[in-house]
Formats: structure tokens, C-alpha cells, sequence
């Protein structure tokens, strides 16, 4: 993403080729699903009331939203981008919707004008990057804080409730014992991976990521699909705050505040290379259920959520790091 | 003479293409020594090791009779070796002052910039050099050539042993080129040892005494100036006589194909206006910066140009993004194949079908055995070498990757084939079966514009011969009437300081 | 003592249907303050601790990092998950608790609103231990400062947040008390600002109230960060003796301002017998000796009777306690 | 030319800075008065000192997003040690503060160089790691007032010299340090460079994993030293809220001041009048009674507006350049 992680010239010489399997071993994918199973032991371990799946069910909810808005995030960062807005995305169009909705519009179209708002503020994201071409990961922090900063002008600290029956507490219907967001969750994720892995569409996402000029070279319309990426980014957010509303059954400005590190987060530890090019959806939906089992295993053992903010940065950190270092050594 | 440098042995490979293979050189005190050959020869490539630039894969290197292990640009300074890049490294937000001082002011980390002094240093420095540069402004916006010069004055301050110049020439304009000489002899007479790496023949007999030149990364001879005529010299860089250099195979020349017209670029390009026919091979010289890169960059609408009309076959094409110019038939090989070309990490089936996705996925849905098949099948009708189609195409050769770029382009059937620097980097074998193709597509009655440095490249392939310089069209040779020295006369700058 | 566990015991396991249950004899209660590294519920903590440890009651307590309207809600869920009896909560916010704090309480968890109510959703918790009535804070703010200037002069409010529910109560008082009462008539309210509990943001709306209104005679700031803020922008400004500052605060936090004069009298209540009364409530109402009824009372030691009011709403103490010079030596919180 | 540029950046501010004091003493008289500047310059020597060590930082091309966290862990070191060891002079809590920023800054620049990672992400991650230990150091313990040492806190309220509080000038002092640092000492210099030409500076023997390094602990530092300067003003330290968003002010103050995020173009003097800037806006706010949820609004604002100009700034210099030299 800055040129200053680019290598000197002199050391610019292409990997040797690697055997398959260690291609197969070493992918970032395998190591989350490892630790993913490490942290289910450990939390079994750590408290008796964690090994009850109703519960990790009931409680992952709390963290669906973020996976939702991280499995678009994976792309936008294979794409070689990154943008670090959505949870203020999020509280904006949420806010948006709210006010509206308190201003008397019916809520159906509250929400599709909650949504509509995630599409502008997707938009004005990537027109400052795709446009404007300015590097995606400041001018994304700039919008985190105008939006954070809107949604705080438009709704106060207020929190806005009195939504209708129907609305509230998406994350209490359940098939069998499923909430409707993992479901969603689920199903997204599965599409995302459909539609990266096996589409030209995905195919080229790959390509920008590797190498944007290569990538117009080679005919792919690279502004329109990065633009079109932002824009999707925005309107996940804006479901996700959605959903978040209906979860809460109110909505505040400082909805989803300091979400978009664990959606960062994330997308990191799925394997997903910050400099584009490489990841996948697969990992950050199995990185998602790291986090709810991490968050959740510790909440129910009573370990200080001060230490949860430790884990999550460490977690953060090692993740770059590792997948930097399987990546590093063919991406140049 | 006593040699200063001594090189023994070196070999170098990148990416297991070696491009320099069991060097031995010597480089004498007081001389100037002319590093000859084709791009890709390895001439550049010893010069950077000298300049520790790169590492050799193996050999030694010798300074004045004692080995040293050159390992970095910054241990070779301290040796007093210098070199001038091609493409001067500069800090565009520093002064001109500054950039002459970094890395050589001594003292601590906390050690006072001495400001006055430095200024009044780089003044002296330039007033040497006879070039006027106000050395407080910021280096970002100097051309070239001043860049260039300032590069040269660095290598002055820091008294070095041996200087390279890597190109110098190539942008300069004659009476620079002259400055540039002045210097380099007064240097020699001081006593320095000075490297030259040029293409240009009389820039090599005016100025160097000794000269070596490199073919395939190994050193042919090396010789006192005098000792070889110009056609013994290209003779060596190219291997063969100049005259059985050609592959041209008579093809019928069709109806025009790409028709420009006062094509524009504020900044690289303008009133460029010229047509290719179909079966014709249109080559593009001139030097380094000339603006033909650009206006290949514009036809096919990477960097769209500001006015000017592309036709396309009679039809008026308007071309905003390249994926326009593809679906009107266009097709380009671009010259940095790194960056622009191949995707690196990406699988080689992926490459070569990048750019026909309709064909791969019809329905949106990516079809694995299609694309396997596709790939498969210009494999082995371009003869690429490799391990697996699954295989990422940064594992390959530059040759093969080249190849491989050529593919996806075939893939497309165009019309228009724009190639720019085809055969740059890559080793003579693949070259001559590049030719091949070349010829082969022109027979197809495929319209082709060939960009190249390498002059006898485009004596031998092409029809005719449109030269660029200062981004304008100088030039539109019949092949009956094209030779080297025409070409380059066309090339160099007419008039001094326009660049300046 | 033995036999009342015992029975509690029996209550728990009856209490606890399907939900995972802890094999315990004792009342276990979980406290979750708004946000850790609060000072205030440091001493709440200690008087739930004290009580548990003569009561015979397990407690503990989980803290989110930082008091966001949702911060609380996954602890919530894990404290239910770990089948306690009684969740007691100062909850972040009026509403958004609302549907996991039924779900806790469908699985058999007494849900308790500690310092803090659901305002307009008090059937989402089953009672709530409030220090005073609320409604007497206004007044006595207004008293207090009334009697440090004379009951004249300009007057201006520093609070927390726009909407914070129980400033808000308060200020609404105050203004009819100003408005009302013949005593204050000389009294005029200027200005009412919000630093919303952010010490950067409330310096520099007191900083803003000192320099817009020069004639201002004294501030109220019912939020300990708001009036501690104050204390520091008059000290800094050395306009101890023009203009005079009450409001609510802790004591270790007002400590050097009202020894140095900044601050000659503010007052709060005790948080420390909130949680000694929300422990001795809840264990009482699990072993079945004490009714969650309105009009029902019960004896806690050191606090005497304890009357469930409406809503099922309990105060600690009847009036504010003030502190001054003379006292606030006596208080560590 | 970018010195021109820079120029016009500069006067630009203090025409900005000029027409919010006009104009908001036109709305509200009494705006224009000495108090306001006191106020003004009591709002800005924390934003002011951490705005010149992430100036540094972004110069080099990087950026630290850990500064607010940094800046709570020192404030709660130094709060804890007045607190735990009230023998010990004032001053040894006031350099154990320093020193830890200057140790969280390290690691940052460590984790940067060693492994080659963009700065913004690292420093995400270490902006939560930081703030989890400053829980975990102050067991969750908030550190009142009583226990900040007077003369600390007077040092927010005034001094011999016609008494402007020792804080604003110490900020302006260590303004004006990191000024001739910056421009006259070897390692300022190479510090642009770095940041004009990352690839480039190793060329010419800039030994840039020392320097990176050496900025990322500065900028630690000062961010310490800023916490020192949190527990003189607002007198007590508190590990939830101490620091909390203020990366965001100070980002914004120094792009606003003129520094590239691109790197190598910048000047305290831009910076400096960056942070005035936002304090000016930070006073005016409440004085004409708009709410304070404006604030971070502006500040995104404040941001993209500044890194927009820059951009247009950056093309037009590009522009200039390929004019004159084709592209080679």
C-alpha cells in the first residue's frame, strides 16, 4: 500500500518455485482453521459453560454484523485497497434511517433511505480514492471521522427506539437454533466465495490486486470495479447497521464505535495479503468465528475485557506479520 | 596500465536467467572505458555490480589488487566508485544543493547541516560543470539532463576512484552531450578511471580509449578503440554480419489499419500523425524519453491523449480505457512487462487468458477446462517453457513470460499488434524466434507497430521506420532508405536546451 | 446461616430451569458497571464485596472497557450462560438492553438497575436501587449554590451529555425550582451546557461559560467529571472568589479543590450503600424473605428501612450528603 | 517550487486562522479578547507536542495511529508512580512517562521495519494493544486528583514569564527544537529524504531502519510527554477516556499544516499553525454555542479537505515534471 514497503531494486529477484503441497500447507486458510480449533479447546477448557452451542450461537450474533461488512472488506483489500470507514458507515445510515423513521417515514422506506445512504457514503469513498486517487487507507480514516462525526450532528446521543415489533430482535428468530444472522452471515459468505473463486468478476479483483497497471493493460476495467467495491462496502455497512438497530432495538451515533478494527482484523487473520492480490473469503469467515469464540470464551470465563483489547491487537499484529511472511516471498 | 578495477569470473542470474556469465574485465586508472553491446548484453548489469548495486552469483572483484565484496551502493562509494544511473536517483523535495550533499556530509547524527557552505559547494560544482542550476530550488521538475548533471557533480564532489555512466547520453541534448565529455576527459587526465556504457558508436570513438563489448551476457573482446572498425564492432555486439540480420518475408501490404492524426499529449506528446497497414511492420526509434511509449500508451488508451484522432480501419475509434481499444481490435505488449505485463503471482493459464475473459467464462461463471485448453494450446504454439499451466508465471523466465504476454494478446486476434520493447531483457535464442512471430503476425495481414531501441531490430523487421524525439515525429523512413545513422540523426535533439 | 443457604440452594436450582446451572449454595450475584476504570462504581463494587462477605453471597463483577450503549450486552449474555441468580447493571443505556435483559430473565435471573434506571422501560428489569430520590437532587443542587452566592446573580448548568436521563431529570427540577420558588428569584439560569463526560470537552465549555458571561456568579455541574472539570478551569483561572461551583462529585475527586477553596461545598450520595442495599435485596428477595412489592420494606443494617417505592424503584438515603471541609476526609471514594 | 507551495500553505493557514477569529468575534464580541488566546493556548500545547513527533512520522511516510493510547499509558505511569511512590521527586514521574512512550513508540517502528508492514495497520493494532495495557497497568484504577502533584498542575496555569503557563511553553520550545532539527541536523534532513525517496535513501548510504526507528520513538515520546501534559491540565488521569480519539485531532492538525501524506514535504512552522488552527476552532465552537458533536466532523472534514489540496498540489508538480523530461 506505500511505497516505502516496496523493496530496493537490488533485491528484486522472483522466488524459486515451491513444491505444490508446501503451496497447499502453507496457505493462511489452514493456519486460522487451526487456530479456530485451538481456541474452541482452550475456551472448553477455560470455563464449563462454554461448550453449549445454543450459547456460542446466541452470542456470535454479536459479532455478525462486522463479519458481514469484513467478507466485502476481503475483497476491497485483495482488490489492493482497504478502507477503514464501515463501522462509521454503519452508525451513519443507521442514523440516517432512525431519524427518518422518528421524523414519521414509514419504515420501509426509512430503511431503503438507510440504505440509499450507505450507497452515497460508499460512493464518496470511492470517489476520493478512485477519483480524486487518493490513497485509499487516509482517506478512509478522514471519512471515518467526518461520518462518525455526522452521525453524532444528526442524532445526537440520543438513542433512537420504538421501532415496530416486526423490525426488532432479528437476532432472536432462529431456524432450529440458528439465529437469522448467522444464517445470513453464512449464505453471504458463501456467495462472496462463489462469486471471487469461480467468477471473471472475482477473477479480475485478483488481477487489480496483483498489479493495477498490468490489470488496465490487460483490459480490465479497473476504476469502475474498485468504485463498484466501495459502493458495496457501503451498502453492507448500512445493512449491517441495520441489522445492528434491529439487534438493539435502538440506534445511537456511537453505534459499532472501534468496529472497524475487528473487521480489519478480521480480514487480516483470515490470510488475507494487506497489499492485495492474495486471500480469500474462506478465511475471513473462518477468522470471524475466531473472534466469537476468543470474545465469547472469554466473557464467559470472566477474563477482563482489558485483556480481550491486548489479544485482539496482538492477534492483529502476529496475523499481518505471518501472512506477510508465506506471501512475502513470491510477491515481490 | 595498471588496473584499478579487476573483475574475474563474475556471473549474475536472475530468476535463473543468467545475464552475465564468468566475466573477466579490467578497468585501468586514467582511461575511459566503453562498455559495448545490444540492451540486454550485460553490460549494465556488470556495471551495477561494480557499483554493488546487485551482488554477483559468482566471482570476485578486485580494488587496486586487494578483493573486495562491493555489497552495497553505499560500501562502493566508500570505495570511490560512483555511478551515474540512466535514471538519476534524485529526492524531488530536497534542494539541488542537498541532493549533491546526501550521503556524503560527514559527522554524527545530530551533526549541523552546514547550509552556507553547502550552497556555496554546489554553486562551485555547477559553475564547474558550466551548467546553470539554481541549486537552492527543489530537484522535483528538473529535466533529465540537469538531474543527469547533477549526478555527475555528486560524483566530483566525492572525488571518486572510478565513475560509471550508465547511458548518460541518452537524453542529453549535443551540447550537454559535449559539457558531459569536457568533464569526463578532465576527469580521466585526474587520473579517475571512467566507465561509458553507450549505444552510440561516435560518442564511443570521441571519447573512450578502450572498449569492451558484451554479447548474451559474456564479454566478446575487449580492445583499444582504434584497433576496430564500426562494423567489427556491431559485427561482435550482434554476433553475426549486420547483413544476414533479417527476417523480413515478403507480405502483400494491405488497406490502412490504424490511422493517427495530430494525436496530442500536454507534457509527452504532440502533432503525432502517422498509419499502419495491415501486414506492415512499422517500427518507432528514438531515444530513451522520446514520447513513443506515451503515444502507444495513448492509442491504446492507457493515458488517453488531449486531441488528436485514432481511426481504426477508416472507422473513427474513440478509446478511453484500453478495454475499448481491445474490443476495436487493438492489441499492446508494453514495455515494462513487470509491471504492466504479467501478473505476477498469478497462475500462467490465468495470464495468458486475462485478457478474453468472454472466452473463458461465458456465462460470467469461469469454465476451468476452457481455460486450461486456451492456455494449453498457446503453450505449445508459442513454445513457452515451463513446469505446469497452474504454475505462477513469475517462476518463468523473462522470455517465457514475455511469450506468455504474447499469447494473451493473440488470444484476441487483433488487427492492430502494438509492441513496445519486445525482445528487451530477453536472451538472444528467444529473440531471433520473437522475429519469427513478428514476421508470421504481419503475414496474417495483422497491422503491427513495432517500438524499439535496438536499431538493427528494426532495420531488419520493419517496412518503415517513424523516429521520435522531444515528442514529435522527426522522421518516416522507407525501409529501402533506413539505416542506423539516419535513424539516429532523426533521433537526437536538433536544438540544445529544449529539454533544459 | 447454614439453613438460609441451604434454601437458597433449593432456590437456585429451582429458579434454573434447562439454563446451565452452577451446583452452588449460595446466592451468586454479578455486578456490570457501565464502563471499567470508573472510580465511582470502584466504591459501588465495594459495598456489594462487604455485604456478599457478611451475607454469605457469591459476587463478582464484569466490566466492558468502555460504556457505549452496547458494551454491555455480550456480558450480559455470558454472565447468563453462567447461570447466576441476580444480574445487577449500570446499564449504558435506557433501551438497548432491553431484549437480552428479558432473555436473562425468562432464564430465571433477577434483574436489578443499579444507580442508573431504564427510564421508560423499567419492565425490562425487576427493581431498582437508586441512592436518592432523584427528584430532591434538583432542589438541593439549586439550594446548595443559592447559599454560596447569596441567591443572586447569574447561574449557569454544566452536565454531561444532551441526553443523559438522569441529568436531565435534575435540570428539568432545577428549572422549575428556579422558576417557582420566590426564594431563588434573584437567581438566573444563563446557560445550560453539555461536556459530555469527556474532560477535554468539559474544560473547554467551562472555559467558554467563564468568558462568555462575565457576570456569571456560580456554576452547577451534577456529573463528576463535569464538576471537577470546572473546579480545575476556575482554580487555573483564579476565579475561586467571583464565581462559585457546586454540582455532583466524588470526594477523591474534589479533594484538593475544596482543601485549596476552589470548591467550598458539593454533595453526592454514598455508591458504596447502593450496592451493600442491592446485595442484602437480592439475596433477601431470592431466600423469599423479602416481596418484590411497591410498599414493601425491609431492614438493612446501617441503612435502616428500605421501602420499595413505585416502579419498584428503592433509595439508599433520603437526602444528598454534602461534602465540605469539614467531612470529606471522612469518605474514600 | 514546493517551497512556494508550502509558502502559500502557510499564509493560507493564517488567513484561515484570521478570518474564524473575525468572523466569530463579528457573532460574539467577546471572542476577540486576550482570555481567548489564554484559552487558545491552553487548548493546544498537547495537540501541538504529539502533532511534531507524528509530523516526523509522516514525513518518513509512515503514520501513527497508536499516539492516543501511548499517550494514556504514559499519563496513568506517571499518575501511578505520583500516586504509589509520593516520596520520589515529581520529575522521576514525568521521565518514566517519557520513557514509556518513547519504549511503545520503539516497538511500533520495530514491527514496522522488521517486518516491512505498512505503519497504519501496525499502529491499529497497537492502538488497542496500548490501550489494553493501560487498563491492565492501572488495574483499572482511575488516579484522582489528589494525588497529581501542585506544582505539576501549576505548571497548566502559569509561570515567572508573564505568566503563560509552562505547559504552552514548553509545547512551543520543543516546536521549536524539533524546527531545528528537522532543518539543520544530518539525521532531520535524512529524514525527508526517506520520506522524498524511500528507495532511493539506502542509495545513498541513509541508514533508514535507524532513522524510521528513531522517528517512531520520538514521535512515542512525545506523545509521553503529552501525557504528562494531560495530567498537569485536567488533573487527574483516568484509563478509559485519557487519550482516547486523539490520534484523529492530531492527524488532522498536521495534514492540515501542510504535511504530505506521501511524505518528504512539510514544515513545523505549517504544522504549528495546523494545531492553531483547530484549537482556534476547538474554543470558538461552544462560545457560539454550536455543540460539541460538530468537532469530529470538522476534523474529518479538515482532513480530507487537506489531503485533497495536497493531491491537487502533487498532480500539478507531476505535471511540471513530465513536461520537461518526457516520461523515460
Amino acid at each position: 500500500m506505500t511505497d516505502a514497503s516496496l523493496p530496493a531494486p537490488g533485491v528484486q529477484n522472483a522466488a524459486p518455485a515451491r513444491p505444490r503441497w508446501q503451496v497447499l500447507l502453507v496457505r493462511p486458510e489452514t493456519g486460522t482453521l487451526l487456530l479456530l480449533v485451538g481456541a474452541i479447546i482452550v475456551a472448553a477448557n477455560l470455563s464449563p459453560f462454554f461448550s453449549d452451542l445454543r450459547f456460542i450461537l446466541e452470542s456470535s450474533t454479536y459479532y455478525m454484523e462486522f463479519g458481514l461488512v469484513a467478507l466485502v472488506l476481503t475483497l476491497v483489500i485483495i482488490s489492493g485497497e482497504i478502507d477503514l470507514s464501515p463501522a462509521a458507515m454503519m452508525a451513519l445510515s443507521a442514523c440516517v434511517f432512525a431519524s427518518l423513521f422518528q421524523a414519521g417515514l414509514p419504515i420501509g422506506l426509512a430503511m431503503v433511505a438507510g440504505v440509499a445512504t450507505g450507497a452515497a457514503l460508499g460512493a464518496f469513498n470511492g470517489f476520493l480514492v478512485v477519483v480524486l486517487q487518493l490513497p485509499s487507507i487516509i482517506a478512509t480514516i478522514g471519512t471515518l471521522t467526518l461520518f462518525r462525526g455526522l452521525s453524532q450532528v444528526l442524532a445526537g446521543d440520543r438513542s433512537i427506539s420504538g421501532f415496530p415489533a416486526w423490525f426488532m430482535g432479528i437476532d432472536w428468530r432462529t431456524v432450529g437454533i440458528v439465529p437469522y444472522p448467522v444464517i445470513g452471515f453464512t449464505l453471504a459468505a458463501l456467495a462472496l466465495a462463489v462469486l471471487l473463486g469461480m467468477t471473471v468478476w472475482g477473477r479480475q479483483i485478483y488481477q487489480i490486486g496483483v498489479s493495477e497497471i498490468a490489470a488496465r493493460h490487460a483490459g480490465v476495467r479497473v476504476r469502475r470495479i474498485k468504485f463498484g467495491l466501495f459502493v458495496a462496502m457501503g451498502v453492507t455497512s448500512a445493512l449491517a447497521g441495520l441489522l445492528t438497530a434491529s439487534r438493539l432495538a435502538s440506534v445511537r451515533y456511537d453505534m459499532a464505535t472501534g468496529g472497524e478494527l475487528q473487521m480489519v482484523l478480521m480480514v487480516m487473520l483470515g490470510g488475507t495479503y494487506i497489499f492485495g492480490g492474495r486471500g480469500g473469503v474462506l478465511g475471513t469467515f473462518l477468522a470471524a468465528w475466531l473472534l466469537v469464540i476468543i470474545a465469547t470464551g472469554m466473557n464467559v470465563a470472566n477474563i477482563v475485557v482489558t485483556s480481550q483489547l491486548v489479544v485482539m491487537g496482538l492477534l492483529l499484529i502476529g496475523s499481518i506479520i505471518a501472512t506477510n511472511a508465506i506471501y512475502a516471498r513470491t510477491q515481490r | 596500465m595498471t588496473a584499478l578495477v579487476s573483475a574475474r569470473g563474475v556471473s549474475k542470474s536472475f530468476a535463473g536467467v543468467e545475464v552475465l556469465r564468468d566475466v573477466d574485465l579490467d578497468l585501468a586508472a586514467g582511461e575511459v572505458h566503453a562498455l559495448l553491446g545490444e540492451n540486454g548484453a550485460g553490460k549494465s548489469t556488470f556495471a551495477r555490480i561494480v557499483a554493488g548495486v546487485h551482488r554477483p552469483t559468482s566471482g570476485t572483484i578486485a580494488l587496486g589488487g586487494a578483493p573486495v565484496d562491493i555489497a552495497s551502493p553505499v560500501i562502493a562509494q566508500s570505495l570511490g566508485i560512483t555511478l551515474i544511473h540512466q535514471e538519476p536517483i534524485s529526492f524531488p523535495d530536497l534542494s539541488v544543493a542537498e541532493n549533491l550533499v546526501l550521503g556524503r556530509s560527514a559527522g554524527g547524527p545530530l551533526a549541523r547541516v552546514p547550509w552556507a557552505a553547502m550552497t556555496r559547494d554546489a554553486r562551485r560544482l555547477m559553475d564547474v560543470l558550466g551548467v546553470r542550476i539554481d541549486v537552492t530550488r527543489p530537484m522535483r521538475g528538473l529535466s533529465i539532463a540537469d538531474q543527469q548533471m547533477v549526478e555527475i557533480a555528486r560524483a566530483l564532489a566525492s572525488d571518486a576512484r572510478l565513475i560509471i555512466m550508465d547511458e548518460p547520453t541518452a537524453s542529453l541534448t549535443p551540447n550537454e552531450v559535449a559539457t558531459l565529455f569536457t568533464i569526463a576527459r578532465r576527469l580521466r587526465d585526474e587520473g579517475r578511471a571512467i566507465v561509458f556504457i553507450s549505444h552510440r558508436l561516435e560518442e564511443v570513438r570521441d571519447l573512450c580509449d578502450r572498449v569492451t563489448i558484451f554479447r548474451d551476457g559474456a564479454r566478446v573482446e575487449t580492445a583499444a578503440i582504434g584497433a576496430l572498425s564500426d562494423a567489427e564492432i556491431i559485427r561482435r555486439m550482434i554476433g553475426r554480419p549486420h547483413q544476414d540480420y533479417m527476417h523480413k518475408t515478403g507480405v502483400a501490404i494491405g488497406g490502412v489499419a490504424l490511422k493517427i492524426t495530430g494525436l496530442t499529449r500536454r507534457g509527452a506528446f504532440a502533432d503525432i500523425s502517422f498509419d499502419v497497414r495491415h501486414g506492415e511492420i512499422v517500427g518507432m526509434g528514438g531515444l530513451v524519453g522520446a514520447g513513443r511509449t506515451d503515444v502507444a500508451r495513448a492509442i491504446f488508451g492507457v493515458e488517453p491523449a488531449d486531441s488528436g484522432t485514432i481511426e481504426i480501419d477508416g472507422k473513427p475509434a474513440t478509446i478511453r480505457e484500453p478495454s475499448d481499444a481491445i474490443a476495436l481490435g487493438l492489441a499492446f505488449v508494453p514495455e515494462d512487462r513487470a509491471v504492466a505485463g504479467i501478473f505476477r503471482s498469478l497462475s500462467v493459464e490465468a495470464n495468458i487468458t486475462a485478457a478474453v475473459p468472454g472466452k473463458i467464462a461465458p456465462r460470467g461463471f469461469i469454465r476451468r477446462a476452457v481455460e486450461k485448453t486456451l492456455a494449453a494450446d498457446a503453450v505449445k504454439r508459442l513454445r513457452i517453457r515451463l513446469a505446469s499451466v497452474r504454475q505462477p508465471i513469475g517462476e518463468l523466465s523473462g522470455g517465457n513470460q514475455q511469450k506468455a504476454i504474447l499469447a494473451r494478446w493473440l488470444m484476441t486476434d487483433p488487427s492492430v499488434l502494438i509492441l513496445d520493447e519486445p525482445t528487451r531483457g530477453i536472451d538472444i535464442g528467444v529473440k531471433a524466434e520473437f522475429y519469427d512471430m513478428i514476421g508470421d503476425l504481419a503475414a496474417q495481414g495483422r497491422a503491427i507497430l513495432l517500438i524499439s531501441s535496438e536499431l538493427p531490430e528494426l532495420l531488419a523487421l520493419c517496412d518503415r521506420v517513424l523516429v521520435m524525439s522531444e515528442g514529435r515525429l522527426t522522421a518516416d523512413i522507407p525501409r529501402s532508405e533506413a539505416t542506423q545513422e539516419r535513424i539516429m540523426s532523426a533521433a537526437v535533439p536538433a536544438s540544445a536546451g529544449a529539454a533544459a | 446461616m447454614k439453613r438460609r443457604s441451604l434454601l437458597a440452594g433449593l432456590a437456585v436450582a429451582a429458579s434454573l430451569m434447562g439454563g446451565a446451572a452452577i451446583a452452588q449454595d449460595a446466592v451468586s450475584i454479578v455486578y456490570i458497571p457501565k464502563n471499567t476504570g470508573n472510580p465511582y462504581f470502584d466504591s459501588l463494587e465495594a459495598g456489594f464485596r462487604d455485604a456478599c462477605a457478611s451475607l454469605g453471597c457469591e459476587f463478582t463483577t464484569a466490566a466492558p472497557a468502555t460504556a457505549e450503549a452496547t458494551s454491555q450486552i455480550p456480558f450480559i449474555t455470558a454472565q447468563t450462560q453462567r447461570g447466576v441468580d441476580v444480574i445487577t447493571i449500570s446499564p449504558n443505556s435506557p433501551d438497548a438492553l432491553n431484549q437480552v435483559l428479558d432473555r436473562a430473565r425468562e432464564r430465571g435471573v433477577l434483574v436489578l438497575a443499579v444507580n442508573g434506571d431504564l427510564v421508560g422501560n423499567e419492565t425490562h428489569r425487576d427493581a431498582a436501587i437508586l441512592p436518592v430520590d432523584f427528584k430532591k437532587t434538583g432542589p438541593g443542587q439549586v439550594e446548595l449554590l443559592g447559599s454560596m452566592i447569596g441567591y443572586e446573580g447569574e447561574i449557569a448548568i454544566l452536565s454531561a451529555t444532551t441526553d443523559a436521563p438522569d441529568q436531565n431529570t435534575w435540570i428539568a427540577a432545577m428549572l422549575d425550582t428556579l422558576a417557582n420558588d420566590p426564594k431563588y428569584a434573584k437567581m438566573k439560569l444563563v446557560a445550560t451546557v453539555y461536556g459530555d463526560d469527556d474532560p477535554q470537552k468539559s474544560t473547554t465549555e467551562a472555559e467558554a461559560l467563564l468568558q462568555t458571561y462575565p457576570d456569571l456568579k456560580g456554576i452547577i455541574s451534577p456529573t463528576t467529571v463535569g464538576v471537577a472539570a470546572a473546579a480545575q478551569v476556575i482554580q487555573s483561572a483564579g476565579k475561586a472568589d467571583t464565581v462559585k461551583l457546586t454540582g455532583l462529585g466524588t470526594p477523591n475527586q474534589m479533594r484538593p479543590f475544596v482543601k485549596d477553596g476552589t470548591v467550598s461545598a458539593f454533595q453526592l450520595w454514598s455508591p458504596y450503600n447502593e450496592g451493600v442495599l442491592a446485595a442484602h435485596f437480592a439475596v433477601g428477595l431470592k431466600n423469599g424473605t423479602i416481596r418484590n412489592e411497591v410498599g414493601a420494606t425491609f431492614e438493612v443494617p446501617d441503612l435502616g428501612t428500605i421501602t420499595i417505592g413505585e416502579n419498584n424503584v428503592m433509595n439508599t438515603q433520603a437526602e444528598l450528603t454534602t461534602f465540605d471541609a469539614e467531612n470529606i476526609d471522612a469518605f474514600n471514594f | 517550487m514546493i517551497g512556494a507551495l508550502l509558502a502559500r500553505r502557510e499564509v493560507g493557514l493564517i488567513v484561515m486562522i484570521a478570518l474564524v477569529a473575525l468572523v466569530v468575534g463579528l457573532i460574539e464580541p467577546r471572542f476577540l479578547t486576550a482570555e481567548t488566546l489564554r484559552i487558545v493556548t491552553l487548548a493546544i500545547p498537547l495537540i501541538l507536542v504529539a502533532a511534531m513527533g507524528q509530523m516526523m512520522v509522516i514525513l518518513a511516510r509512515h503514520v501513527d495511529l497508536s499516539i492516543g493510547a501511548i499517550l494514556g499509558f504514559a499519563a496513568i505511569v506517571a499518575g501511578m508512580i505520583f500516586r504509589d511512590m509520593p516520596q520520589l521527586p515529581t520529575i522521576v514521574g514525568v521521565l518514566a512517562a517519557i520513557a514509556c512512550g518513547a519504549v511503545l513508540g520503539l516497538a511500533n517502528g520495530l514491527v514496522v521495519t522488521t517486518f516491512n508492514l505498512p505503519s497504519i495497520i501496525v499502529t491499529l493494532g497497537t492502538l488497542s494493544l496500548y490501550r489494553g495495557l493501560v487498563f491492565l497497568v492501572s488495574g483499572s484504577r482511575q488516579v484522582d486528583p489528589q494525588f497529581i502533584p501542585r506544582g505539576l498542575i501549576s505548571m497548566s496555569q502559569t509561570s515567572p514569564i508573564f505568566g503563560i503557563p509552562w505547559i504552552v511553553l514548553i509545547a512551543f520550545a520543543i516546536a521549536l527544537a524539533t524546527w531545528a532539527f528537522l532543518g539543520y541536523t544530518r539525521t532531520g534532513r535524512q529524514i525527508y529524504a526517506i520520506g522524498s525517496n524511500p528507495v532511493a535513501a539506502p542509495l545513498r548510504s541513509i541508514r533508514v531502519t535507524p532513522v524510521t526507528l528513531f522517528v517512531f520513538t520520538l514521535s512515542g515520546a512525545l506523545a509521553g510527554v503529552a501525557g504528562v501534559m494531560y495530567a498537569a491540565r485536567f488533573g487527574y488521569v483516568n484509563p478509559g477516556i485519557t487519550g482516547v480519539g486523539f490520534e484523529f485531532i492530531v492527524i488532522a492538525a498536521v495534514v492540515v499544516g501542510g504535511v504530505s501524506i506521501n511524505g518528504g514535504v512539510g514544515s513545523v512552522l505549517g504544522v504549528t499553525l495546523g494545531v492553531i488552527f483547530l484549537g482556534m476552532v476547538n474554543v470558538a465552537l461552544p462560545i457560539l454555542g454550536v455543540s460539541a458533536f460538530w468537532q469530529s466532523a470538522i476534523y474529518g472534514a479538515v482532513i480530507l479537505l487537506a489531503l485533497v489540496v495536497d493531491r491537487t498540489v502533487r498532480i500539478r508538480g507531476a505535471a511540471a515534471l513530465t513536461l520537461s523530461r518526457g516520461t523515460a
